[in-house]
C-alpha cells in the first residue's frame, strides 16, 4: 500500500472528481427525484460535495481523520435524507481507515458504511433506495477480495457493475423507504435518486484509483 | 418561471434576513445559522418550543415564532430538511434550562436530523423531547413504509404545544399535549398545479388543463392519484370523506377544522371550500368549534389546499383558544 | 385555467357565505346582499368606517373587519365595483347615528356607485363622508385623467380610519386622519404574471418568460411598462425609487413600509424584496418605524408584489399601531 | 305614433334583442376589456341585460317607467363603471319619454342620455370611452331628423353608421378616462370596450325599430 501522503491525495483527487461529476449530474439527479421526490437531490448532493471540495485544505492529519472531515462537511451541509445518511454513514464508517487504506480496511469501511445506512434509515433490499444500489456493490466488493483473492481495483470495478444492476432494480419497485413511498404504486417505472447518487460517486473512485 | 429572487442559492440566507428586517422586535437570527428565534429566547422559566423543517413552506415555520407558539424555526434549503448542526443551535438557543420540545415533521430527512441534533444537544446537558407529526392521511401507515406525512396538522401542534409552554407547565406535560393533537389529527391535501422550485425553476410535475392531483404533501412531490378535473364542492367532499375515515369520530364530537391554502390560491377560492367543508361537518353532525382559513402551510406556489380536521376536548379547544402572538398567528 | 370553484357566476356569494361559515362570531352577512359587516354592526356612538370593491383583492376588503378597522365591506364581482344600492344598505347597516366614513378606491365606477349610494344614505337622514384613495405612482396624475388608481395604500387608510373611530372620534376627525394618510402614501407595483379571473379563465394579458410588467394595478390589467426580467434587487430599487421620487420625503422623515404580495408570489419572495427595501430606506436615511410584509391587496392568483411607502406622524404612528382585531390584520 | 301597447311591446322586444346580442358578445367585449382594461366587460354587460330581460314582466305602466326600470336594474345590477354609466343615463334620460316614443321625445332622449354619461363620467370625446361613439351618434341623429327631416328609422340607420366610425375611432387613442388611462401610450392601438357594447346596443334598437 502506498504511504499516507499518496493516499491523502488520492482521497483529495477522489473529492475533486466526485464533486465534478455530482455538480455535472445535477440536472439529472434533480429529475430523477422531480418525479419521485421533492426535485433537491441534485441540488443537496452537489451543495454537499462542493463544500467538501472547498475544504480540502482543513483534509489534513491521518486518512481516517480526512475521511471523517468529508462525514461531518456533509452532514451540516446536506440537511435532508442524504445529508444524515450519506454523512452520518461515511463518519461512522471513517473509523474503519484508522490504519489507512488497505484493501482489508477498505471491506471493513464499505460494510461499516452500509450497516449505518441502513440503522439510519430502517431500508431494506427492495425498498427502492440507496441500500439497494449499496448492497450487491459491498456484497460484491467483499467477496472478491476475501473469498477470489482479487486486486482491490478489479473489485471495486465488479462493484461499480453492481451497484449499476442495483439502480437498475430500483426502476420497477414500488418505494417502501424516503419520499416516493408517499406516491404508492406510482412510483414504479422511476429509478432512484439517492441509488444513481451511489453509483455515479462509486464510479469517480474507481476511475480515481485506476490512474 | 419567473421569480422574484436573485439567486437561488441564495434565496433562504435572504428570506431570513428579510424577516428580521421586518420585524427586529420579534425575531433574531443566531449568527452563522438559518435559524430564527424569539428576539427574546431563551424565556426564562419557559420550555422551548422549536420547530423546523424545509423551506418554501412560509409562513411555516418562522411565521409561528412567539408568545404562546414557537420559541424558535430552523429554515433548511428548499424542501430540504435543516442539517443537525442548525437544530443543535437552535435547541440550544431555546433552552432557558426546561428542556426543550422539538415538533417534527414525520420525514425521514427531518426525523434524522432532528434525532442527531438531540443526541447532540444532550452531550450539552439540555434535556430535549421530540414529537413526531404524521397527520396526511393520503399515505398508508406501516411499519415497513416511512409512514405518514407531517403537514398542515403540525399548525395546531405548535399552537397547543406553545400554549402550553406558556402556562409554565413542564417538558413531559408539553409533550403529552403535543402528541394527544398527533393523535387526533388528519389531513388530506390536492393540488391544481405543481409548485416551482427556485434551484429546479420548472414545474416538479406536469399536469394537464383538465386534471389534478389528489393526496399530495407539501413538497411539490405528485399525489397519491391523478384525477380529472372536479368542483370545489367535489373536490372538498373527496378531501373531508378521506380524512373523517381515518378518524372516525363520534356523532356530537368536537372538532376544529382548517382549509389550508398551499400558497398559489385566492383566498376566494380557499372560502368557496370552507361554505362546503362546513356544511359537510353538519351534515356528519360534527361540532365546529373553530374554522381556521388560510395559508398555513404551503407549498411556494402550488395551486390547491388540503382539508384538516383535529377533534379536541376541553383542554385541547383551551389551549387552541390561548393567546398567541406571532406573525402568522394571533390569537 | 384551474381553479377551486364551482360555477364563476357564485364564486363571490360563496366566498362571502365561506367567510362568515368560518367567523360567525366576527360576520354578519346582510340578507340579500353582497356586504359584509360587523356581526354587531351598528357599534354604539361609534362613526362607521365602511369600504367595498370589485371582489379579487382578498383578504380586502372583508378580511379587515372588526375592532378598530373596518365595520363594514361590500364585495362586488370580480373586480367590479359593488352596485350603489348595495353600498347604501352597506352604509345604513354601519351607522349608529354618528355617520358613516367611505373609504374608496380611486376607480371611476367604484367613486360613480359610492356617490350614488352617498345620496341615497342621505336621503335616508345617515350623514356620509367619502376619502378617495389613490395611492399609486405609476399613473400620472392629471385633471384631464382618470387619475391615479386607489391600490395598498388603502389598507393604512382603513387602519387609522378605524383606528380613529374607535376612539370616538367624530366624522369630520375620522375623515381628516384618513385623508392624512392618502396624503402621504404611494405605491409601486409589478407582475410576473397575469392573473386569472374566474369568468374569463385565462391570463388577462400574456407575459414572455423573460419579461415583466411595472406600474400595474390590482385588477390584473397590463401595468405602464413592460420590461426584461429582472433580479428581486432591481425589481425592488425600481418600485422604491419611484414610490420615493413621488413622495420626496426628508432625510430623517419616519415611514411606514409595506412588501404586499399580489396572491400567487410566495411569501419567501416577498422577504427577498423586504431586506432590499429596509436597506434603500436606510440608504435614503428614512427612519422606518413599521415594515409589514405579506398579501394585503391581491390580484387574484397574480405573481407580483407593489412597494408601499407612507410618511407618518406622531398622530398616524399612534394610530396605526393602536389596536385592531380583524381577519387579516391584529395589532 | 304607434300606441302605447305597441311601443311597450317594441320596447320589451329591443330588451330581448339587446340581451341576446351583448351574451354572444361577451367573450368579445371581455377580449377588448382585457387588452386595455379588467376583463369584465363582456360579464358586466351581459349580466345586466340578462337581469332586465328577467324582469319584463315587472316591466309595465308607462313607456317612460319601463326605461325607467331597466335603468334601474342595470344600476343595481352591473356594477363598475358601466354600470352607473349606463343605467344612470337610462334612467335619468328615460323622463324624456314621458309622453311615449315619438321622433322629438327620442331625440330628447338621446341627448339627456349622453349629457348624463358626461357629467357621470367626465370623458370628453377623444378620451377613448363609449362617448366617442355616442357623441356623433347623437349628434348625426338629432341633426337627421331636425335639420334634415329624415324619417326616424333613416335617422337612427345614420346614427349607427356615426357610432360605428366612432368605434373605430377608439383604436388609435390615447385613453384619457377609464381603467385604460393607466396604460398611459399602451392603449394605443385599442378598440373601446364601452363603445362598442354602445354600437351593439344601437344596431339592436335600428333592428327591432325596422320591423
Ligand atoms: N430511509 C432511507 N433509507 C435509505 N435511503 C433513503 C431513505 N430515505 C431516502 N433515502 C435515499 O435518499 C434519496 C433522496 O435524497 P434527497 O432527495 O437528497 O433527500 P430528501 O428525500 O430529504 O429530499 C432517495 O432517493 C433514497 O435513495
Ligand atoms: N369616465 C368615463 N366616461 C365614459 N365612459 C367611461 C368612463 N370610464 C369608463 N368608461 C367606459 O366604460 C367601459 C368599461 O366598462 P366596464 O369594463 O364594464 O367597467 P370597469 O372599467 O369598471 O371594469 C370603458 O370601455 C369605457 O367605454
Ligand atoms: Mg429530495
Ligand atoms: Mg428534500
Ligand atoms: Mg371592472
Ligand atoms: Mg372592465
Amino acid at each position: 500500500m502506498a504511504d499516507t501522503e499518496t493516499q491523502r491525495e488520492a482521497v483529495l483527487a477522489a473529492i475533486d472528481a466526485v464533486a465534478e461529476r455530482l455538480s455535472a449530474e445535477k440536472s439529472y439527479l434533480t429529475d430523477l427525484d422531480s418525479a419521485i421526490g421533492d426535485a433537491d437531490h441534485g441540488a443537496n448532493m452537489s451543495r454537499g460535495f462542493g463544500a467538501v471540495a472547498e475544504k480540502t485544505d482543513e483534509l489534513d492529519g491521518d486518512i481516517d481523520d480526512v475521511v471523517k472531515t468529508v462525514g461531518t462537511t456533509l452532514i451540516s451541509e446536506v440537511g435532508g435524507a442524504s445529508g444524515p445518511l450519506y454523512g452520518g454513514s461515511i463518519m461512522f464508517a471513517s473509523q474503519e481507515l484508522e490504519g489507512g487504506i488497505t484493501a482489508e480496511t477498505s471491506v471493513a469501511f464499505a460494510e461499516a458504511y452500509l450497516d449505518k445506512v441502513q440503522d439510519r434509515g430502517d431500508a431494506q433490499i427492495g425498498s427502492k433506495t440507496m441500500v439497494d444500489a449499496l448492497t450487491p456493490a459491498v456484497h460484491t466488493f467483499k467477496k472478491s477480495i476475501e473469498q477470489d483473492d482479487l486486486p482491490p481495483l478489479t473489485a471495486l470495478a465488479k462493484a461499480v457493475d453492481a451497484a449499476e444492476r442495483g439502480v437498475n432494480f430500483t426502476v420497477p419497485l414500488k418505494a417502501k423507504k424516503g419520499r416516493a413511498s408517499y406516491l404508492d404504486w406510482r412510483s414504479v417505472g422511476h429509478q432512484d435518486p439517492g441509488a444513481t447518487s451511489t453509483l455515479f460517486i462509486m464510479e469517480e473512485l474507481l476511475d480515481v484509483a485506476s490512474e | 418561471m419567473k421569480k422574484l429572487i436573485n439567486d437561488p442559492a441564495d434565496v433562504v440566507d435572504e428570506m431570513l434576513d428579510g424577516m428580521v428586517a421586518a420585524y427586529p422586535d420579534r425575531l433574531r437570527r443566531l449568527d452563522g445559522y438559518e435559524v430564527l428565534v424569539r428576539a427574546d429566547a431563551p424565556v426564562d422559566g419557559k420550555v422551548g418550543v422549536v420547530s423546523g423543517g424545509g423551506s418554501g413552506h412560509e409562513p411555516t415555520h418562522a411565521g409561528y415564532i412567539g408568545d404562546g407558539m414557537l420559541d424558535g424555526a430552523a429554515a433548511g434549503q428548499v424542501f430540504t430538511s435543516p442539517t443537525a448542526d442548525q437544530l443543535n443551535e437552535m435547541v440550544k438557543a431555546c433552552d432557558a434550562g426546561e428542556g426543550v420540545l422539538c415538533v417534527v415533521k414525520n420525514y425521514e430527512g427531518d426525523v434524522m436530523n432532528f434525532e442527531t441534533a438531540g443526541e447532540m444537544a444532550a452531550m450539552d446537558d439540555v434535556e430535549v423531547e421530540q414529537v413526531v407529526v404524521n397527520d396526511d392521511v393520503a399515505v398508508e401507515d406501516s411499519l415497513y413504509t416511512s409512514g405518514r406525512r407531517g403537514v398542515c396538522g403540525t399548525i395546531l401542534v405548535h399552537k397547543v404545544a406553545g400554549a402550553k409552554a406558556a402556562e409554565g407547565a413542564e417538558l413531559a406535560e408539553v409533550k403529552r399535549v403535543a402528541e394527544k393533537v398527533v393523535d387526533n389529527v388528519g389531513t388530506m391535501g390536492m393540488a391544481l398545479t405543481s409548485c416551482v422550485t427556485p434551484e429546479k425553476g420548472e414545474p416538479t410535475f406536469d399536469l394537464g388543463e383538465d386534471e389534478l392531483e389528489l393526496g399530495i404533501g407539501i413538497h411539490g412531490e405528485p399525489g397519491t392519484q391523478r384525477a380529472d378535473m372536479m368542483s370545489a364542492d367535489e373536490i372538498t367532499e373527496h378531501l373531508t370523506e378521506k380524512v373523517l375515515d381515518d378518524l372516525d369520530l363520534d356523532s356530537g364530537q368536537e372538532v376544529v377544522t382548517i382549509v389550508n391554502g398551499m400558497g398559489g390560491t385566492p383566498e376566494m377560492e380557499l372560502f368557496v371550500v370552507n361554505k362546503r367543508l362546513q356544511e359537510l361537518m353538519d351534515d356528519h353532525d360534527l361540532q365546529v368549534h373553530d374554522a381556521w382559513v388560510g395559508d398555513y402551510m404551503t407549498s411556494l406556489d402550488m395551486m390547491g389546499c388540503s382539508v384538516t380536521v383535529c377533534a379536541v376536548d376541553d383542554e385541547l379547544k383551551e389551549l387552541l383558544d390561548a393567546p398567541a402572538d406571532t406573525l402568522a398567528l394571533k390569537r
